[in-house]
């Protein structure tokens, strides 16, 4: 779902937004969706666009667990915080992956842009009510594999089996 | 949380800008440890394709998720006495659809929700609906108690210790093996009777003790999975009646029977899979009800829970339930309910006595938990 | 959901009712439930229940893929033909149960009480959009195995993985 | 349909009436022999945890399932050319989640949805989102071209007739191995060249040819995928701009370039995981197309499907779509298109021309047809 759209529906987060990624998933995320899509398709059409920053200068910043926060900006997958794990653990009993891609997000409080590296935690099927999350900003295909979140990320660990993803700030980007 | 190796395929690729990291202190990957700690429900979302999983969820109102396991397809579960264990026995295909069926025995660390081991069991296991007496623990939980279906029925007895099934006890005709005192299990039985099975260390078992006909599997057929209270077995039927059945001598006796509905207008009768449960601490049974019951019905969502007192055999409450067809109740002196509906919603009921009358009052809900929510246990 | 309340939903029969026998299901029908479910607790309460038998006294019959058609009065998973088969054809490919369990369900035109055996169709996957029915007139738990619906009656396959559910009718109760 | 063993273990086990059956004729359980007739569509719904599926449905406005076929997690797949036989490949790990991977080469039989031949392949095999260039058929059919990630990239060369991976060829940098004339195919890599690799019957393969730098990762980066059109490969780009390759000599040479949105109000903009199709007999692409476009929205659903006629490079068709995310199209003179979206519906185009302008119109839909449709195929 793009993301200038997530400020429609701050206030039925919890029916989330975004697509599948893997397995199936909960039946209220889709249909709420679906339903979305549909209004949705309507409100772009006849709404003018957001302006692609205007969250960072929102007054309330939004919670950890919304796909719109801005460290989850390229994220493709189950947050952890929802599964769990928090921002930058891995739930219990996971493995965190050995390798990741990156985002590059920018910080509403300071409108510096930080690298995120999103990790998978492994060995672990998913949790059916974790908040999906598909957000693409700066994201490439395979050809850029470090930019890239299609891809299981648990890919070199030993328990390859996806279950959720983290995203750890791990620096500036300039 | 441990730290954890952070990266070495990105953060070669990318270049960090050396002044930018000097000001920075980048956040840390890791795992968390253990689980938070309280109390915890466990609800098993059963898969017949592919992974099973057990939600760990906090037991107060919040619900919190705090993680989960995952065994293969069909799965059964049992939580050891301690809380600390959890067993698992699931069915891995070799091509997850189809092939060479292997099926394993898990023991779970509760606390850090990862494998201790875990090792093969015979692969007659039944590939069926999760329930408690299909997979229990021992009286002295040195013993697994595992169901077989091929569709003949047989209990694998499989020691904990030695990593082995050292028996596999036939039971023709009955289904569940409900662990008695001792090395001995109560299973019930399709010609309407109860059967106590003895086994030693050594694998060797002895003919069951049949008790003489007890229930009706036709006119008022019985759930197969009782609860176990002062210790005795009480099977609920179809029909609303409690029968309370002692198997602590050679072969099961009923005690006494108890209807629930008579004088009660609606056509009232328990259902669901998992209808019944029972809570030591205050002597209370609770039950998932519906009206408009009928052949066929047992399986039908609660429309209300109601509270039966043991010692006075008497109901003494109905509160409104939320459609849900398996129920769980905390061990401890005030009962927390959790009770998981067909939608895969988890809902938890508080509690209180008053003047003799029992209420539940909704107080937390896990809306879109599951899949397929098919038994739920607490550590507490 | 109990076969009472099949005739308040003939209209929206798309949506199916029903359990969820198995793995993950489609939202549509899951999303549905759960607001069924809230409506009918109130609708039970409210109206007189339905007589048991006034399907068979309808003027219309019901379709085959629809739950509350007769020959599916105990049966417990996705039906066949809506899976690729047919109402006693499993869909190509998988294979049909050796074993099976058996209902007894009464045929509205001659009102006559018929076996049915339920056989599963083994060795696929489940099909995501498949009718899921859950009827259990006549059913028993595992101590009479041959009435037992809850359990995967490809059990004795080759290959066992549960695919969907045929209704064969095999003979005449009495 | 072929007549089937008919319950030895019930009917042992139930006293049938035998007057009764006298006047009575038992239905047959059987297995249906071969989908029904017609064209379909396959849509490949792909599953993360557990067997994914192929479902195929006739591919008219009725879209009636005809059945699945169940390979294994983060599957891929791809249709010979004579429609008769799917391949695929996936990933089975021995604990559905964890353990040891085993990766297998499936080929199925459509007209039957059974298993003809599986085989293994190498455990490099990318677990990642379905794509025709991660699992593509070489030119002659013989060998399959298999995207590796580790997440070092490599393409292994399966040789089908031995059943057995021959090649490992390293494409650093690049993604996707595209079939070119004979045994070549062309990838696309991260400095904005594209490669062509040749491979030969002994598994020996030669240095990659490198093109001149042809697009801007960072500017405006093109979707992985392309369509061959004509013998050359037409890329998208995240702008909505066409790159046309010709992979027809040493190595791959930018032919030209279109811009489809200029001079378009509303900041449109290509989106999706298969954002173009292309139908040869009309000589026409399609193209999953959204507004407010901006860095990051290349996933998003479509809002409208654009009609590009190849010849003129004009845009001569816009038309309402449906969220979709994946777009396929039939290869016949009136072409059929399937689009499916991330809330699992598929949705089917009816196409027509008129004084030079394309409308598509809605004609079937299969509402929760799938989880995830991660890719869509014809067999005609």
């Amino acid at each position: 779902m793009p993301r200038f759209i997530d400020n429609l529906f701050k206030s039925i987060d919890k029916a989330a937004e975004g697509r599948v990624r893997g397995a199936a998933r909960t039946h209220g995320r889709r249909s709420f969706l679906a339903k979305a899509g549909i209004t949705l398709l309507g409100a772009a059409a006849a709404t003018p666009i957001l302006p692609f920053d205007r969250r960072a200068n929102a007054a309330t910043p939004l919670p950890e667990d919304d796909c719109g926060y801005w460290k989850h900006c390229a994220l493709d997958g189950n947050l952890c915080s929802t599964s769990g794990g928090s921002l930058t653990t891995c739930p219990p009993g996971s493995s965190a992956s050995s390798v990741s891609w990156v985002g590059t997000c920018t910080n509403p409080d300071d409108n510096k842009d930080y690298l995120v590296s999103y990790n998978d935690c492994c060995g672990k099927p998913q949790v059916n009510s974790a908040k999906f999350c598909y957000t693409s900003k700066g994201e490439r295909p395979g050809y850029r594999m470090g930019l890239y979140n299609d891809i299981n990320w648990c890919m070199a660990n030993t328990d390859k089996g996806y279950h959720c993803t983290v995203s750890v700030v791990v620096g500036m980007a300039e | 949380m441990r730290s954890c190796t952070v990266l070495p395929f990105i953060l070669a690729s990318l270049a960090l800008p050396a002044a930018a990291q000097d000001t920075f202190t980048p956040e840390k990957l890791g795992v968390e440890a253990h689980i938070a700690e309280g109390p915890n429900v466990l609800v098993l979302d059963q898969s017949w394709n592919g992974p099973s999983k057990i939600d760990v969820l906090g037991a107060d109102e919040g619900l919190k998720m705090k993680g989960n396991m995952g065994p293969g397809t069909t799965a059964q579960m049992v939580l050891s006495r301690d809380g600390k264990s959890l067993y698992t026995g699931s069915v891995y295909m070799q091509r997850f659809v189809y092939g060479p069926v292997t099926v394993i025995l898990h023991e779970w660390d509760l606390a850090t929700l990862s494998r201790k081991r875990e090792f093969e069991i015979p692969t007659k296991f039944a590939h069926v609906e999760s329930q408690p007496g299909l997979f229990a623990l021992s009286d002295d939980e040195a013993y697994l108690l595992a169901q077989n279906a091929t569709p003949a029925t047989s209990v694998s007895v499989i020691d904990l210790k030695a990593e082995k099934a050292i028996a596999e006890i036939p039971t023709p005709g009955c289904w569940t093996a409900i662990p008695a005192t001792g090395m001995k299990f109560t299973t019930i039985c399709g010609d309407g009777t109860l059967a106590s099975y003895a086994w030693a260390a050594d694998g060797s078992f002895a003919e069951p003790k049949k008790s003489a006909k007890i229930f009706d599997p036709d006119a008022d057929a019985l759930f197969a999975n009782p609860v176990r209270a002062e210790g005795k077995l009480i099977y609920l039927s179809f029909n609303g009646n409690l029968y309370v059945v002692d198997d602590s001598g050679e072969a099961p006796v009923l005690a006494e029977t108890v209807k629930l509905t008579d004088g009660v207008i609606g056509k009232w009768a328990p259902g669901g899979s998992e209808a019944i449960a029972y809570n030591a601490a205050t002597g209370k049974l609770f039950i998932l009800m519906h009206s408009g019951a009928k052949e066929g019905s047992h399986k039908d969502p609660a429309q209300e829970i109601w509270t039966v007192d043991l010692a006075s055999k008497k109901v003494v409450g109905r509160s409104p339930a939320h459609h849900e067809n398996t129920l769980a109740v905390s061990k401890g002196d005030a009962p927390v309910l959790f009770a998981a509906s067909e939608e895969g919603n988890l809902t938890r009921y508080a509690y209180a006595e008053a003047d003799g009358e029992v209420t539940l009052t909704k107080a937390g809900e896990f809306e879109g938990l599951s899949s397929f929510p098919a038994l739920i246990t607490t550590d507490f």
